[in-house]
C-alpha cells in the first residue's frame, strides 16, 4: 500500500524532476528517478510556500508604505482575525511536511536501507588519492582468482544489480557518483555496503566528496558503463582498456 | 519583580552611586580607557573592530579560491599561484574565520554586549572584568588561528569540520603544527565565549531595570541570550572533542583513530551536535536585531511577541534532535537517518512560523525604507531562500545526491550570508547613531546595500545551479573533471559577481570613517524609537545614564499606540506623562 | 580586588545573587563538558568487552581514598560557607585553607598512583582505556587545581571579611568537582 | 551593597552527619564489587533469586554513585533550598547528555548496523580478548596487555 501512494505521488513529479536535474545530469541508475522526483516535489512544496511568502513580503512592503498623514495600525497579532493568517498555513506547512518525509523516508530506505539480491558485487577501496576498485570477474565473486583490479576506472554492465563494499585505507573519503545519485562515506575500519543498478551507458565521472588532504581535488575516477557484450569483451581481456575509454 | 515605588528608590540610590562612577574613571589614559578597559561598551566595539577585521581577511581569502575555481591554475592577483595545500587551508579557514571569528563576536559578542545593559537599562554586565578577560581570550585565539596559516608546512587544510583521521594524524593532513593551532584556537574561542555568555545570560536574568518583566525585554536580548543558553548547552561535548583531538595529534592517543580503538564517527557526532545548534546559535540575534529594526521603521508593534518567543524556544529545543542530518551519508546507521529526517523536518515549522510573523509585522505599518529597514528586509528575502533550501538537504533521501555540492554551500551561505552580513550591518546602521553619536549617510549606505545584495545573489545562485550539476565541494579546480569542465562559465560569473561585491565594501568602509567625522550629529533618539538604550545620550557615557538608571513600564514595541499623540511611547516614560524630549 | 562594582551586578530580578546565577550557569556548562567525555568513554566501555580487563589494572584503593579526601574536603567547604553566613571570616577563611589541603592531598595522591601506572607501562597511549582514564582523571584534577588557586585568594579576602558571598560560590564549584569525581570513581575504577 | 545571604538553617553537626552518611555510602560502593563475584545468585537463600554479580556491581557502584551525587547536590549545594529553576537547568544538561548517548551509540557502542560493519573494533576486540586469555593462561595477569594495542602500527 504505502509503496503503491509512494509510486503515484512519483509519478505525478518524475517529469519536473527530469527537468530539473536529469537535464543538468543523466539519470544514470534506477533509483536516480526517485531521487529527482523527490527533489521535484521538495522544490514544488517549498516553492509554493516561497513564492506565497515573497508575494505576501512585497505586497506589504508596497501597500504599507509610508504615506504623509497616515499612522500604522496598533496591532498586537493576538486577534483571532489576524492570528488565522498565521495558523493556517502553519497546520497547511505540516501537512506538507508530511509528505515530504513519507517521500523521503521511502527513497531512503530504497536506496540506503534495503539491500537488493545482487547479481555481482564489487569492492572498492578509497586511498588517498585515488580509487582502487576490485571487480568480480567472470563469475560475480569476490575474492577468487578471475577478479580484476582497477586503479581510478570502474567498470560495470548496465542493467545488473550491483552490491558494493565500500573502505578505506587510511582517511574518510566519499564515493560519489553524480549519474548515479550515489554518495557515500567510505570511513576506515569499517566496511559500508550498498547497491547501485546501473541503467545508462557511457563513462562518467567519479568524485571524493569528502575533504580528504592535500589530493582531494584530484581524487576523481572515471565509471565505465557498458553493454553486456562490451563488459564481456572487457573481462576476457583481463581489464585492459578497451578504445571506446575515455583515457584520463 | 520590584514594585514601582521601591523602583524609584532603588534608581534614586543608582543616581549617586554612578555619579561616583563616573568621576572615578574621568582621568583615564588612551590605554585603559580603549584597550584594558571593562566597560561593555568599549569591549563591543573591540569585538566589533576584531570581527571587522577577521571578516576582511575571510573575504580575501574567498577572492583568492574563486579566483582559482575561475581562472584555475593561473596566478591570482595580489597572493599568486595557489597550490592544492593552500587552496584547501584557505577553504577551511575560511569557513572557520566566517562562523567562529565573524558570525560570532560581531552578532553575539558585540551587539550582545553593546545592546543588554543598554536595553535593560543597567549601567555595566555584572561581571566586567570577566567580560574583558572572555575578550582577550577571543583576541588571543584569534592571534593563534591567524598564526596557523604561516607555521611550517601551512594552514591546516581538513574542511572546518575537521573530521579525523584526516585532523588528527599528521602523515594523513601533512599540516601538523597547522592542524594542532587551529584546534586550539577553535577550543579558546568557545571558552571566549562561554565566559562571555554567561555573563549575558546572568545580566540578562538579574540586571533588568525596576519593572522590566518578561514580555518587556526587547526580542534582540531575548534571541542574544537564548543563543548563548544553546551555545552553553552545546559546546561541551565539543570541547571535550577539542581535547581528545588535540591529544590525538600532540602525544599520540588514539581517540579517533580506528587502528587503536577509536572511532572516526565519534568525532562527527560530538562536531554536529554542536554544530547544528551552532547555527541557531548565530542565528537568533541576527532575527532579534531585525526584530528590532523593523518595528521601528514599520512604527509597527511586533506581530504576536509571546508567539515569536514561543517559536524560539521551539526551534531552540529542536535544534538539540537534529544533529545528524548533516552525517546522512556520512557513516552512519541509515535507520538513524529516518529519525533526524524527522526532527529536521519538525525544525523547519516553527522557522517557517518565525518568517511568517515577521512578515505579518509589516501589516498595518508605516514603512519607512532608510538603510536599516532595507539591510532587515533584505534578511527575510534572502533568508527565506536559505531556509526551503535546507529543507532539500533534511529530507534524507534528497541528501544523498545534494550532500557535499555546492548545492549544500550555496544554501548555507544562504543562511550564513543573511545572518553574519547583512544582520550585522542591519544592526550596525541602526545603532551607529547611539554607538559614535553622529548619523550614517543614507546614501552612501544604500548605495552600499544594493551593492551587496545584488552581487550576493549572483555570486550563489548559479551555485545552486552547479550543486545540482553533481559539482562537490572542496575541489581545487574542476578541469580534472570532464563531466563538470563545461560548466566554467557559471564559475567565472559567481567569481565576478564576488568581485564586485568586495568592492562595494569599501563604500561601506569610506561611510563608517565619513560619517565617524562628518556625519550629523545623532540626538538621543533620532530614530524614535522605545527601547531604553535610546534615552541616555550618543555615545552613552561610562555608567550609561550619568543622571539615574531609567525605570521600565511597558513593552518595548508600543508603537502608534491609539490616543497618543506622539507614534512611539519609550519604556522609561511613566504611563501619565507626555513622552520625553 | 575592590574595583568600583557596576550598579547592574547588585540586581537581583531572579531573586538568586548574580554571582551565584552564573556559578549556577558554569556548573551547567562543565556538566555537558565532562558529560560529553564521559558519554564518549561509556559508549566505549559498553562496546569493548575487552576493556574490563584493562581496566582491572587500575587500583580502586587510591580511588577509594581519594574519594574520600574529596567527601572531606567537600564538608569543609559547606562548613566554610556556614562560617561566611554568620559573618566569621577568619574561620570561613581556616575551612577553605583545609579544604585546599584537601586538593593538594588528591593531587598528591594522584601523582603517585599515576606514577606507579606509568611505571609498570600503563601509559596513555597503552590503549583506548587508560587513554580515556588519563584525560578524564586529567581534566578532572586540573578542576581540582584551579579551584584550588581561586579558594586561596578567596580565603585571603574572607580573612579579612571582605566578599564573603564568594565563599559559597567557591564552595558550589567545589562540590560540583567533588560530584564529578564520584561518578569518575566508580566508572574507571570499580567498573570491571 | 547587599549581602545575599541566603540563610540555610543547618548547623555544622547536620553537615557532619551528611558527610557520615556518605562516607559509610562510599564503603558500600568500594567493598560492593569486591564482593560481587562471590555473591553469585546468593540471596537465592534469602528469596532473592537470579542476584547476579553485575547486578550488585550495578547497584552498588552506580546506583550509589547517584546517591551521594544527590546528596551531595541537595544537601552541600544547597540545591533543595535553591530556586527550582537551577534544578532544572542541571537536569535540562543531563539529559541532554542522555539524548547525546541516545543519537550517537547506535553508530559507537554497536560495532554492526544496517548495511554497515565496524570491523575494525571487532578484530581488535578478537585479538584483545585473545591476547587476555593467553596471559591469563600464563599467569602473568595482563602486564604485557598493557601494550596491546601499540603492535597495530
Amino acid at each position: 500500500m504505502l509503496q503503491g501512494i509512494y509510486d503515484f505521488i512519483k509519478g505525478i513529479f518524475e517529469p519536473l524532476g527530469d527537468y530539473l536535474i536529469g537535464s543538468l545530469v543523466p539519470v544514470g541508475s534506477s533509483f536516480a528517478g526517485d531521487i529527482d522526483s523527490l527533489i521535484a516535489l521538495v522544490a514544488v512544496f517549498v516553492g509554493f510556500w516561497g513564492l506565497l511568502a515573497y508575494i505576501m513580503f512585497f505586497f506589504l512592503i508596497f501597500r504599507y508604505r509610508r504615506k504623509e498623514g497616515v499612522r500604522a495600525q496598533y496591532v498586537t497579532g493576538e486577534e483571532k482575525n489576524l492570528k488565522r493568517w498565521i495558523s493556517w498555513p502553519h497546520a497547511a506547512i505540516i501537512a506538507c511536511d508530511l509528505v515530504i518525509v513519507f517521500m523521503a523516508v521511502m527513497v531512503w530506505y530504497n536506496v540506503k536501507q534495503r539491500l537488493p539480491e545482487p547479481d555481482a558485487t564489487v569492492r572498492i577501496v578509497a586511498q588517498q588519492w585515488a580509487w582502487n576498485f576490485v571487480h568480480p570477474g567472470p563469475d560475480g565473486v569476490l575474492d577468487t582468482d578471475d577478479d580484476i583490479d582497477s586503479f581510478n576506472e570502474l567498470h560495470v554492465q548496465d542493467g545488473l544489480t550491483y552490491q558494493y563494499e565500500l573502505v578505506s585505507k587510511d582517511v574518510i573519503h566519499d564515493f560519489s557518483v553524480p549519474v548515479w545519485r550515489l554518495k557515500q562515506d567510505a570511513i576506515p575500519g569499517r566496511i559500508m555496503k550498498g547497491w547501485f543498478q546501473p541503467t545508462k551507458t557511457g563513462s562518467f565521472d567519479i568524485q571524493c566528496a569528502e575533504m580528504c588532504g592535500i589530493g582531494h581535488g584530484i581524487m576523481g575516477a572515471r565509471v565505465v558503463i557498458e553493454t553486456p557484450e562490451e563488459h564481456a569483451a572487457w573481462m576476457s581481456n583481463g581489464g585492459s582498456k578497451l578504445a571506446s575509454v575515455v583515457e584520463r | 519583580m520590584a514594585e514601582a515605588g521601591t523602583a524609584t528608590i532603588e534608581s534614586q540610590d543608582a543616581h549617586v552611586v554612578s555619579h561616583g562612577h563616573d568621576e572615578h574613571h574621568h582621568e583615564q589614559s588612551f590605554w585603559s580607557k580603549y584597550i584594558f578597559s571593562v566597560d561593555h561598551k568599549v569591549i563591543a566595539m573591540q569585538y566589533m573592530f576584531t570581527g571587522i577585521v577577521m571578516a576582511l581577511i575571510g573575504g580575501y581569502m574567498s577572492y583568492v579560491f574563486r579566483m582559482q575555481l575561475a581562472y584555475p591554475g593561473e596566478s591570482v592577483p595580489g597572493y599568486g599561484a595557489v597550490s592544492q595545500g593552500e587552496y584547501n587551508a584557505m577553504v577551511t579557514n575560511h569557513g572557520t574565520i566566517m562562523i567562529f571569528w565573524v558570525a560570532m563576536p560581531m552578532l553575539i559578542a558585540a551587539f550582545g554586549n553593546y545592546l543588554i545593559p543598554l536595553m535593560i537599562g543597567a549601567d555595566d554586565m555584572v561581571f566586567p572584568r570577566i567580560n574583558r578577560l572572555s575578550y582577550q581570550i577571543f583576541l588571543v585565539s584569534a592571534v593563534i588561528l591567524l598564526v596557523s596559516l604561516f607555521v611550517p608546512g601551512g594552514g591546516f587544510g581538513g574542511a572546518w569540520t575537521a573530521y579525523p583521521p584526516l585532523s588528527a594524524n599528521a602523515e594523513y593532513n601533512l599540516t601538523p603544527l597547522g592542524a594542532q593551532l587551529w584546534i586550539v584556537a577553535v577550543a579558546l574561542e568557545f571558552v571566549a565565549f562561554l565566559l562571555g555568555g554567561i555573563n549575558f545570560i546572568t545580566t540578562l536574568m538579574n540586571s533588568r531595570a525596576p519593572g522590566m518583566k518578561m514580555y518587556d525585554i526587547p526580542m534582540v536580548l531575548w534571541m542574544i541570550v537564548i543563543a548563548s543558553v544553546l551555545f552553553m548547552a552545546s559546546v561541551g561535548p565539543l570541547i571535550a572533542g577539542a581535547v581528545m583531538l588535540f591529544m590525538d595529534q600532540s602525544i599520540g592517543t588514539g581517540f579517533f583513530d580506528p587502528n587503536r580503538g577509536g572511532d572516526p564517527i565519534l568525532w562527527q557526532h560530538l562536531f554536529w551536535f554542536f554544530g547544528h545548534p551552532e547555527v541557531y546559535v548565530v542565528l537568533l540575534p541576527a532575527m532579534g536585531i531585525v526584530a528590532d529594526v523593523m518595528c521601528t521603521f514599520a512604527r509597527k508593534k511586533l506581530f504576536n511577541y509571546k508567539l515569536i518567543l514561543f517559536t524560539v524556544f521551539a526551534t531552540g529545543i529542536i535544534s538539540f534532535f537534529v544533529w545528524a542530518h548533516h552525517q546522512f551519508v556520512a557513516g552512519i546507521d541509515p535507520r538513524m537517518a529516518n529519525v533526524f529526517t524527522v526532527t529536521t523536518l519538525i525544525i523547519s515549522i516553527p522557522i517557517a512560523e518565525m518568517l511568517f510573523l515577521y512578515i505579518a509585522t509589516l501589516y498595518g505599518g508605516s514603512i519607512q525604507l532608510t538603510t536599516p529597514m532595507l539591510w532587515a528586509l533584505a534578511f527575510i528575502a534572502e533568508f527565506l531562500i536559505g531556509g526551503v533550501t535546507g529543507i532539500f538537504l533534511g529530507a534524507s533521501g534528497a541528501d544523498i545526491y545534494f550532500h557535499d555540492t555546492y548545492f549544500v554551500l550555496a544554501h548555507f551561505h544562504y543562511t550564513f550570508f543573511p545572518i553574519a552580513i547583512i544582520g550585522f550591518f542591519c544592526g550596525l546602521t541602526y545603532w551607529f547613531p547611539k554607538m559614535f553619536g553622529k548619523m550614517m549617510n543614507e546614501t552612501l549606505g544604500k548605495i552600499h546595500f544594493w551593492g551587496t545584495v545584488i552581487p550576493f545573489n549572483c555570486i550563489f545562485i548559479p551555485l545552486f545551479i552547479l550543486g545540482a550539476a553533481g559539482q562537490n565541494r572542496r575541489i581545487y579546480n574542476f578541469q580534472n573533471y570532464p563531466d563538470l569542465a563545461g560548466l566554467q562559465d557559471l564559475r567565472i560569473f559567481a567569481t565576478t559577481a564576488l568581485l564586485v561585491m568586495l568592492a562595494f565594501q569599501a563604500v561601506f568602509l569610506i561611510n563608517f570613517v565619513v560619517s565617524l567625522i562628518k556625519g550629523k550629529p545623532a540626538g538621543k533618539n533620532p530614530w524614535k524609537s522605545n527601547t531604553l538604550e535610546w534615552t541616555t545620550q550618543s555615545p552613552p557615557p561610562h555608567g550609561n545614564w550619568p543622571e539615574g538608571l531609567p525605570n521600565c513600564y511597558r513593552g518595548p514595541y508600543e508603537y502608534s499606540v491609539p490616543g497618543r499623540e506622539e507614534d512611539y511611547w519609550p519604556q522609561n516614560v511613566p504611563p501619565d506623562t507626555a513622552p520625553a524630549e | 580586588m575592590s574595583a568600583t562594582r557596576p550598579i547592574a551586578t547588585t540586581r537581583s530580578a531572579t531573586g538568586i545573587p548574580t554571582g551565584k546565577l552564573a556559578v549556577w550557569w558554569v556548573v551547567g556548562s562543565e556538566i555537558v563538558i565532562f558529560g560529553g567525555l564521559l558519554m564518549a568513554y561509556l559508549m566505549h566501555r559498553l562496546g569493548h568487552p575487552e576493556w574490563a580487563d584493562y581496566a582491572s589494572h587500575t587500583n580502586p584503593w587510591f580511588g577509594g581514598v581519594n574519594t574520600f579526601v574529596l567527601l572531606t574536603s567537600s564538608l569543609s567547604a559547606v562548613l566554610a560557607h556556614h562560617a561566611a553566613e554568620k559573618g566569621d571570616g577568619k574561620r570561613a577563611a581556616r575551612f577553605l585553607y583545609f579544604t585546599c589541603l584537601g586538593g593538594l592531598i588528591f593531587i598528591g595522591i594522584k601523582s603517585v598512583e599515576w606514577y606507579i601506572e606509568i611505571s609498570h607501562g600503563y601509559t596513555i597511549t597503552a590503549n583506548g582505556f587508560w587513554q580515556f582514564y588519563y584525560t578524564a582523571a586529567g581534566l578532572h584534577a586540573l578542576h581540582v587545581i584551579g579551584g584550588c588557586i581561586i579558594m586561596l585568594i578567596i580565603a585571603a579576602d574572607a580573612k579579612k571579611q571582605l566578599e564573603l558571598h564568594r565563599v559559597e560560590l567557591i564552595g558550589i564549584y567545589w562540590h560540583f568537582v567533588d560530584i564529578v569525581w564520584i561518578f569518575l570513581f566508580p566508572l574507571l575504577y570499580i567498573a570491571k | 551593597m547587599a549581602e545575599h545571604e541566603q540563610h540555610t538553617g543547618h548547623d555544622e553537626k547536620y553537615y557532619v552527619r551528611i558527610w557520615g552518611i556518605l562516607l559509610a555510602l562510599l564503603a558500600v560502593s568500594i567493598i560492593g564489587p569486591i564482593l560481587a563475584p562471590h555473591v553469585e545468585d546468593g540471596f537465592a537463600g534469602i528469596g532473592i533469586p537470579h542476584v547476579k554479580g553485575w547486578m550488585v556491581t550495578l547497584i552498588t557502584a552506580f546506583g550509589i554513585a547517584i546517591v551521594k551525587a544527590y546528596m551531595v547536590a541537595a544537601n552541600f549545594m544547597h540545591l533543595n533550598i535553591e530556586k527550582k529553576y537551577i534544578s532544572y537547568l542541571l537536569i535540562t544538561m543531563i539529559m541532554l547528555m542522555l539524548l547525546f548517548f541516545a543519537g550517537v551509540s547506535p553508530d559507537v557502542m554497536r560495532h554492526e548496523g544496517t548495511n554497515w560493519t565496524n570491523v575494525a573494533a571487532e578484530e581488535e576486540i578478537d585479538r584483545a580478548l585473545k591476547a587476555q586469555e593467553a596471559a591469563a593462561a600464563e599467569g602473568h595477569g595482563g602486564d604485557h596487555e598493557a601494550h596491546g594495542g601499540e603492535d597495530d602500527h
